[in-house]
């Protein structure tokens, strides 16, 4: 709340959001995603991780547990506990952003959260506590989903037992239009955005958030477009999934040529 | 995290709200679509620059506006600044603790002020005095008294009505530089009363401003916040569990309805004609 | 600590606190109190409520217990705990108060639950823990003794069994005389606040504090009029519980007929 | 809340100590009335603008003053600011932990503050500098070395010494607007020696000045701070349990005696005759 | 304060590590004296003014620079501000917890800058804008990603890495009291690359950046930083345990050697000839 | 962070810090300590307690255990734990200081801990905590190392068995020279800092650090003024708890001397 501060980068508004031939500020059309790349298995301590950039997006999860809860009157009987944090490196963003959750941050923790919750069998894991750890490294815009889309993928290689991934896109409207995984610059001056997470084989919303103004038909043309990122989304999941396994393999086959 | 010792409810209950609801019946003898019956009162603490005490069932929400002069945001220079807080009291239920907002209050002051805001429910460029240096900073603390239920509405609720009667003193500036405080009180530039609508889902059946009883059952909640014109300007799933696309349209359905009564609580509008926030002078040259 | 901030509401000092014909700031004499209402189970979960009325102040406390004391190793084996909290909400005074606790709402706290405790059969309740919160809506002077006032009536409205209750009043000094039930005009431009809680019918002090300077027989003649005060809110309490106690059995009468 | 560890006396403990009381007689053979013996030595850290160290029997409270030049309260800008501040360090007594201060170092910290405010001790409108903007800011922090009952008299009696002891450099305003610190130090504006005396009461005996056994079975305590003139300047019940009207009298005449005993080991005020805080010039008029 | 569950190991594990040190060999095949693979990346956060992502064997830091402008410190008034800030986040290793930086990741942010503070590296006197009121405020924030030992080196090796990488834009500052931000991105005044090395000491034995498991069963480290000149400009010794002074003199030697070999994994040192951080410009005078 | 705070008390650098007869800001010689003044058990209540004079700093370090400790699951089965909390009251220094534990304090703290813990038995009590509390009431230079030194000896004090005394004392660099025992206007507008503690009988250092440029032979050099005198320093933390030793005899004494 101090305006004497004096920004060093800045990031005017274009004149245009979308232009005539209707690509936007980064060329895409409406319903392009950006270029996408997931690695699984980049950190050696957890029991699961990922990595994902979108755009500029720059995400790492990692996943400890189940395991052990303390304090112990904090465990459930029937189930585990998903803990989340997701967190924002202070240089992930133009203007340094203090290294203590923000109010911001602990909504989307919870948001997250809840967005895994319904693709685990936590009630085989009575008892016990699974930590998930989201950690912005530099954000683009869709940070949210982003996170979800590694988180799941963190979980699956924690081998975690999960009744599907979840993958998670945003969309939004700009100048007038719902597009689909907005950019930054569209995020901050575009009129909506509406992250939306999905079981995609079940067909099951597990996060749905908007800001901006939307007629019911744009909800319906928003979640639509959704679906389709998320479905895009989901293949390259599945991809990074398989190449970490075919991997695996190979070392292990290795391993056995070796002796 | 875990939920609370309130929230875990015998199987005997949870089976008896599941069968009544496979009728079309609730706890509470509503329908899936009927919320509670809702009380509004402003103006109830004299000494906050507008407030009001809302009553949805037992729910109790009271919100006060307590209004500053201060410093912009660096990225919105002509801008007024609108902060909406929001905390359960432990007063309000057994299973709240004193202490600084946790998520689920951090959530609700979120959920109520995306609606606010998207909604341009106050016109924040209004509050600008002096662009870039001076602008009024409007803080809304939402308080839940007593908890039954779906406090997300009771609060959002809480919040339009204690702005709507919210009243601040118009300003001069001197020579773009010197502020003062004049004694004529204008209504603050509400132009919108964004109404928010939570929706339940409880095996497969949608019910509308969810009881206690039946938020610890739920397999989780969609509230949708709604414009006068009808048009969504806020949306919140919440708590883990998972919809299809049906039901997101159903219940984007029922908020419609649901709005338009609930909005029929509230205050009017403020007439904004002719009102002004800042009035400027210059003061003749000094030569 | 900020001489910045533009105040928007002004509270001046009147230029008599007390007129020529004794009448104060709001026209009452030197021992009368300010209108007072209180209402009795106004809140549904709580165990035990109450809501106060005085002057503009506007109060309500909450009684949870007595229950389990967590963690265990608090909690006391010959007796139960009681836990205090007063707060003011932001709004309730005319620049907005953090939501956090201060030193004074600290301080607050300590004093009100001492004033309570020797009204309590503490001892009926070993092990366990009966918290009592005051939430201030709206400050108006004497917001500590009024708390009493209504945190008395809470605990009796939760069946927690007493010696008696406690009724509390601030008397001070302004402009050089002795006067009953402090305004917060008078609160902050008069001379001295002197807060007394008794527990009426035994004869026994359980809150004093004072600011302000007074000789010895000043202090003596505070105390009258303090106790004079107290009787008066004592009946009013002793009303409320009453009126609560035939509504009840009304309620319970009607329900009785219904059958 | 819960009464630490030290406070859970054996039953035998607290029968002799009434047992001894109703005979007139304490533990450590002192008269009801009696003081414990009272050192003050001032000037122990020669970085403070003030400071003292006092013990009051074994109870061992050290304070020093730090000013600073800083903005007035917003309700009083032509007064400087004073703040007291008070803790318990974790080596004074087994059951102080370390953090923050908890209630009971607050409320010692205020009802120090409210002695020294309420008898205007410090006459706090001689530190204003340039009034509205630039003030003396006087911070006194009061630590609690050694805890052998009665924090609240050994904390406010180190307190005032500390005052008493304080030097500031006289300050030069140049057209109203530029401050120069000169080299000349001048004591602080202290008016009056407000000194606390907190009478206890176990079993409907009063006894002044309770230690450290005493305290953990005393029913409650009553402190009273007396002015110079032996006027009641601040008062502050303790402890649950009660007291009556007779026994609040009496605690005063009491607290009246000891006061005038326990002031005896202060130093004397400062001469404050012809002491100037702020010198004012105007440099020539720039034509 | 306690030791963490993964510093409990089994005394076999510890055995084994002791009985292959006496033979000269480490767990990991590694000569004493030899430090792990060491891979730095520049440039990875292009949002940052600067950054680079270290892996020490599997030890991962990240390091992130950001600029802003800012006030000097009262004491420095003509020098810029360098604030280096360490975490350890949870991800990074099942023993660490969320939270604000505990004791051990305040050691790792104080020990680097201190490393880079005695060495001048960045030399701060360049990033004063307008002395005593505007200066460069640098933010450092190291994050341990992957922890598999020697933190420190790895955070340090980060940090010194992401300076190097580190462009600000130029400033004018018109009539010495308006500053402009140029669209001229210059290198930090960088003119040092100092390197720290972590020695362990197992049981009489001196090693070098000690990998996770011998760290959990070293007796004590001695870190020390080198600079470009080899000359040492900050020493640490941590975890409990002792030194004998010809312990020091080898591990000062073999620190000496380590440094120029983890240099070489370093950027050069920027071209900071003709490079002006600030432009000055009078406007004409008015009349 | 604030420069418009104006400092009441001037410390200026002198012109020269070591003059031409290589005398240094206070007259003292390079090789030369501060005068030293050790008293032990100056606290009543705590286990074990010194206070220590080093030039101007005054410094009170009291021990409290072994004792039980809370919450268990924090004990160590095999050892004691030794907790420390360095701390400096606000006063202490020219500027106030907050109250609050810095980040220094903090780093402090730790490198205190690990410099007494080698001459601690500690695995003669386990399960068990030793609380160590150092108070800083007056800094001059060398707080950490002269903390240190009063620490060992309230340790001492105490009765917790020791294979040596720690004794420390920083040396540094001032004007291209190595001093012994820097004050405080050395510690800032010297060139260099070199905290050293050691057990001195056994020849074992237990804390360094430096802040400072040193060549290889300067550090040498640094460490063996430092051992000198740390060998003094010993000497007046033995006399000191001897001196305790025989007044506690001769309390002793004179108490059956008085039956």
């Amino acid at each position: 709340m101090n305006s004497s501060r004096i920004p060093i980068r800045k990031e005017e508004r274009p004149p245009r959001l979308i232009d005539d031939e209707g690509r936007r500020v980064d060329g895409r059309l409406p319903d392009e995603l950006r270029p996408i790349k997931i690695e699984v298995g980049v950190l050696k301590n957890a029991n699961g991780s990922a990595y994902v950039e979108l755009g500029r997006n720059k995400i790492i999860a990692a996943v400890y547990g189940p395991k052990e809860l303390h304090p112990k009157h904090l465990a459930l009987p029937d189930r585990a506990v998903l803990y989340c944090r997701y967190h924002m490196v202070p240089f992930s963003v133009m203007e340094r952003k203090s290294p203590a959750p923000s109010r911001r941050e602990i909504e989307l923790s919870k948001v997250i959260r809840e967005a895994l919750e319904p693709a685990l069998f936590l009630e085989y894991f009575p008892r016990t506590e699974i930590d998930l750890f989201i950690e912005v490294l530099q954000a683009d815009g869709g940070t949210r989903t982003a996170g979800i889309t590694a988180a799941s993928v963190a979980l699956a290689d924690a081998g975690i037992p999960m009744r599907d991934l979840v993958a998670a896109v945003a969309v939004g409207k700009v100048e007038g239009r719902i597009v689909l995984d907005l950019c930054d610059i569209e995020d901050k001056y575009g009129e909506g955005d509406m992250p939306v997470a999905m079981m995609p084989n079940l067909g099951q919303i597990t996060l749905l958030q908007a800001d901006g103004v939307y007629s019911p038909e744009e909800i319906k043309e928003a979640l639509k477009l959704a679906m389709k990122g998320i479905m895009k989304i989901y293949e390259v999941q599945k991809e990074a999934l398989k190449r970490k396994y075919i991997e695996l393999k190979r070392e292990v086959e290795e391993d056995y040529g070796k002796k | 995290m875990a939920r609370s010792s309130e929230e875990i409810i015998s199987s005997l209950d949870k089976a008896k709200i599941i069968s009544l609801l496979k009728r079309g019946v609730r706890l509470d003898e509503r329908r899936l679509d009927e919320v509670r019956p809702i009380t509004v009162e402003t103006g109830v603490v004299q000494k906050a620059e507008g407030s009001a005490l809302v009553k949805l069932g037992n729910t109790i929400s009271i919100a006060g506006v307590k209004a500053e002069i201060g410093t912009p945001f660096s990225d919105t220079p002509n801008e007024g600044v609108l902060i909406v807080n929001a905390e359960f009291l432990p007063l309000a239920s057994p299973s709240f603790e004193p202490g600084p907002p946790d998520e689920n209050a951090i959530e609700v002051a979120r959920v109520v002020d995306r609606g606010i805001r998207s909604s341009r429910a106050v016109s924040l460029e209004d509050l600008a005095i002096i662009p870039g240096k001076k602008v009024w900073i409007i803080y809304v603390d939402v308080y839940v008294l007593n908890h039954d239920g779906n406090m997300i509405d009771a609060s959002s609720l809480a919040t339009i009505a204690a702005l709507l009667d919210t009243k601040i003193p118009k300003v001069k500036v001197i020579d773009g530089e010197n502020i003062e405080i004049l004694d004529e009180w204008v209504p603050l530039p509400v132009r919108d009363r964004p109404v928010s609508v939570t929706i339940a889902k409880i095996n497969d059946t949608l019910i509308v401003d969810p009881g206690l009883e039946e938020e610890n059952i739920m397999d989780c909640r969609l509230t949708l916040t709604v414009n006068e014109k009808g048009e969504i300007c806020a949306i919140q799933k919440g708590i883990g569990g998972s919809l299809t696309l049906e039901e997101v349209y159903r219940a984007i359905d029922l908020a419609e309805k649901a709005a338009k009564k609930i909005r029929e609580a509230l205050p009017p509008l403020p007439n904004l004609e002719n009102v002004e926030w800042v009035v400027r002078e210059e003061k003749e040259e000094k030569e």
